[in-house]
């Protein structure tokens, strides 16, 4: 099946899921992971130019379709052991339910009349208030917070307070993947290349930095039969890599 | 100064018409310098009155309060009016605002975790338009804020309180086993390599 | 669609209500799509209507068109509207109100420092609705008072204490355009935990 499909058009990968799944007449509870991540991964593909702001929650759930696909082609028996392992696709559906009801109901938010778009209240303000009171406005806790915001941002502040921003850079990863695919001796799970317990940035970072390096032809994606697990091997000599390291950030397109 | 009853009426219907915002029974009894059950009294039948008119407004009860609205049937006539920008909104800002509404009080992770996107630009946004309330912070680490709906929330979209919203549609097809293999943890995205 | 007189009413009178200015006959004619004439002997029945009616308003023909307006002998009444709307301020008293809230304890020159002019009649109109306290003098030359806000004004604000008020980094981390972060702590000094 080919997919002409716009990212921009969907509110988020939830959203974009629930598309792929409603077009493909799937059982919700019974996703099915292969053919879902194979189309999501096209979807994502069709974008050549992924602005990291937008697409980073989309890769982030390219990487956990991923993970959960080759979660489900481990061999049942030694999942067994610890007790009934729950299905690796659970919290996949739980989220996408709970998401398929906020989205209807936002659905049915935008139906409701809204005032002063499909229902007026009076527009007559009598001469007795109006006097003074023009320049009022409606105030909350949000309001203030903006009051003082703008205020510090007119006037010369003497602390700044010094911003350690942790800049996850794709540079940066490209030479962690590698290194992890040296320690290996060239070969490893696709699953593997993640750090034990990823924050959602790494994640994504990481995983741009792989298909950053199938771009770049550096690292091969095998897999040994359709259901068979993921596996990232290098296409290039190892003491071929350093033309690689010395790469700067901005050879990359992620700004 | 003796107020005849229809007097009283009077005054109440110019104060619900000149007033900006819905009022309530509350701020009415104020402003009469009645008992509450004396303005609700003269309110119940203002209600009537307008329920069985055959005018082009009638009396909502929005927001806690009282108001003179148009009705909704008349809106593709009114539209012509072109009356200042109206609220627009995006598909993202109305499923944060759903969340919000449905689900307050609720920190950013939380509407994050269900919409699977970043969204400190929707809520910002909606901030800004006075829909939505900082509700205090989260007793729990980092004390995150949390967001509800506002008034102004309430009188856009014509309700009378929050239990007037539309029902949710639960998904009550959800397999119970799956249903209790998963307990919703919002905030935790990072979860996938567990 | 074919409209009765009655639905041309009704809509009629939505138009004259819903619109921020006086509705002309002519205005009325093209916004109706029917001739000057018939919208005439409309508006004709409204007036008689609301002429012999016990409304709180009426429909007035001012500035050659026409606008429902609350009766003029109504006007010692509607005055009071405009008191007690507790949640609505200049911007001069936001502005002052936002610094002391943050920078507590604050001095007057303070609060005109980071605002650029002068705050005496702010700050008194602040004091007189009971939203600020003084903390004492501050020990300087010319022993200034120190304001603070009131439990009147957490109350308002519907905040538990200072510290449910937002910092600047949860402010700004909503629009990641404005990252460079700036001291904003209710109450103590130092406490963010950047």
């Amino acid at each position: 099946m080919s997919l002409v499909v716009q990212l921009e058009n969907f509110a988020g990968p939830l959203d974009l899921l629930l598309h792929l799944i409603k077009t493909n007449e799937m059982d919700i509870y019974d996703i099915q992971m292969v053919k879902i991540t194979e189309q999501y991964l096209s979807v994502i593909e069709q974008m050549k130019q992924l602005d990291l702001d937008v697409a980073g929650e989309f890769l982030l759930m390219a990487a956990t379709l991923i993970h959960i696909k080759s979660r489900m082609l481990l061999p049942v028996s030694e999942e067994l052991e610890e007790e009934e392992e729950e299905d690796p696709r659970a919290e996949l559906v739980r989220r996408l339910l709970e998401y398929q009801r906020y989205k209807e109901a936002a659905e049915s938010l935008a139906e409701m009349p809204l005032l002063d778009r499909d229902i007026f209240s009076s527009q007559f303000v009598p001469q007795e208030i109006l006097n003074d009171s023009d320049d009022e406005v409606t105030v909350g806790v949000y309001q203030l917070a903006d009051a003082f915001h703008r205020l510090l941002k007119k006037v010369p502040v003497e602390i700044f307070h010094e911003v350690v921003r942790e800049q996850l850079s794709v540079a940066e990863h490209v030479q962690l993947v590698l290194q992890r695919l040296t320690e290996k001796e060239g070969r490893v799970l696709f699953r593997e290349i993640f750090s034990a317990n990823p924050t959602r940035d790494e994640l994504i970072v990481t995983f741009l930095a792989t298909l950053e390096l199938v771009k770049m032809r550096m690292v091969k994606v095998e897999q040994a039969n359709e259901f068979g697990e993921l596996w990232l091997s290098l296409a290039v000599p190892m003491d071929e890599q350093d033309t690689v390291i010395g790469l700067s950030e901005d050879v990359f397109d992620y700004g | 100064m003796f107020l005849t009853m229809a007097d009283l009426k009077q005054i109440v219907e110019a104060y619900i018409f000149a007033a900006e915002t819905p009022l309530s029974l509350d701020r009415l009894a104020i402003l009469l310098e009645k008992p509450r059950g004396d303005v609700r009294v003269i309110v119940e039948q203002l209600l009537q009155q307008y329920a069985q008119g055959e005018s082009g407004f009638y009396l909502a009860e929005v927001a806690g309060g009282y108001q003179f609205r148009t009705d909704a049937e008349l809106a593709p006539w009114l539209r012509k009016l072109n009356k200042e920008r109206p609220f627009r909104f995006s598909q993202a800002a109305l499923e944060a605002l759903a969340i919000i509404a449905y689900r307050q009080p609720v920190t950013r992770a939380e509407i994050e975790y269900l919409r699977g996107v970043d969204s400190g630009g929707v809520i910002k946004s909606l901030l800004e338009k006075n829909l939505l309330r900082i509700l205090g912070k989260k007793d729990i680490p980092g004390r995150p804020l949390m967001y509800g709906t506002s008034r102004q929330f309430l009188e856009l979209f014509g309700l009378k309180d929050l239990q007037d919203l539309p029902t949710l549609k639960e998904f009550s097809a959800l397999d119970s086993d799956i249903a209790e293999a998963l307990p919703l943890e919002p905030g935790q995205e990072g979860e996938t390599n567990a």
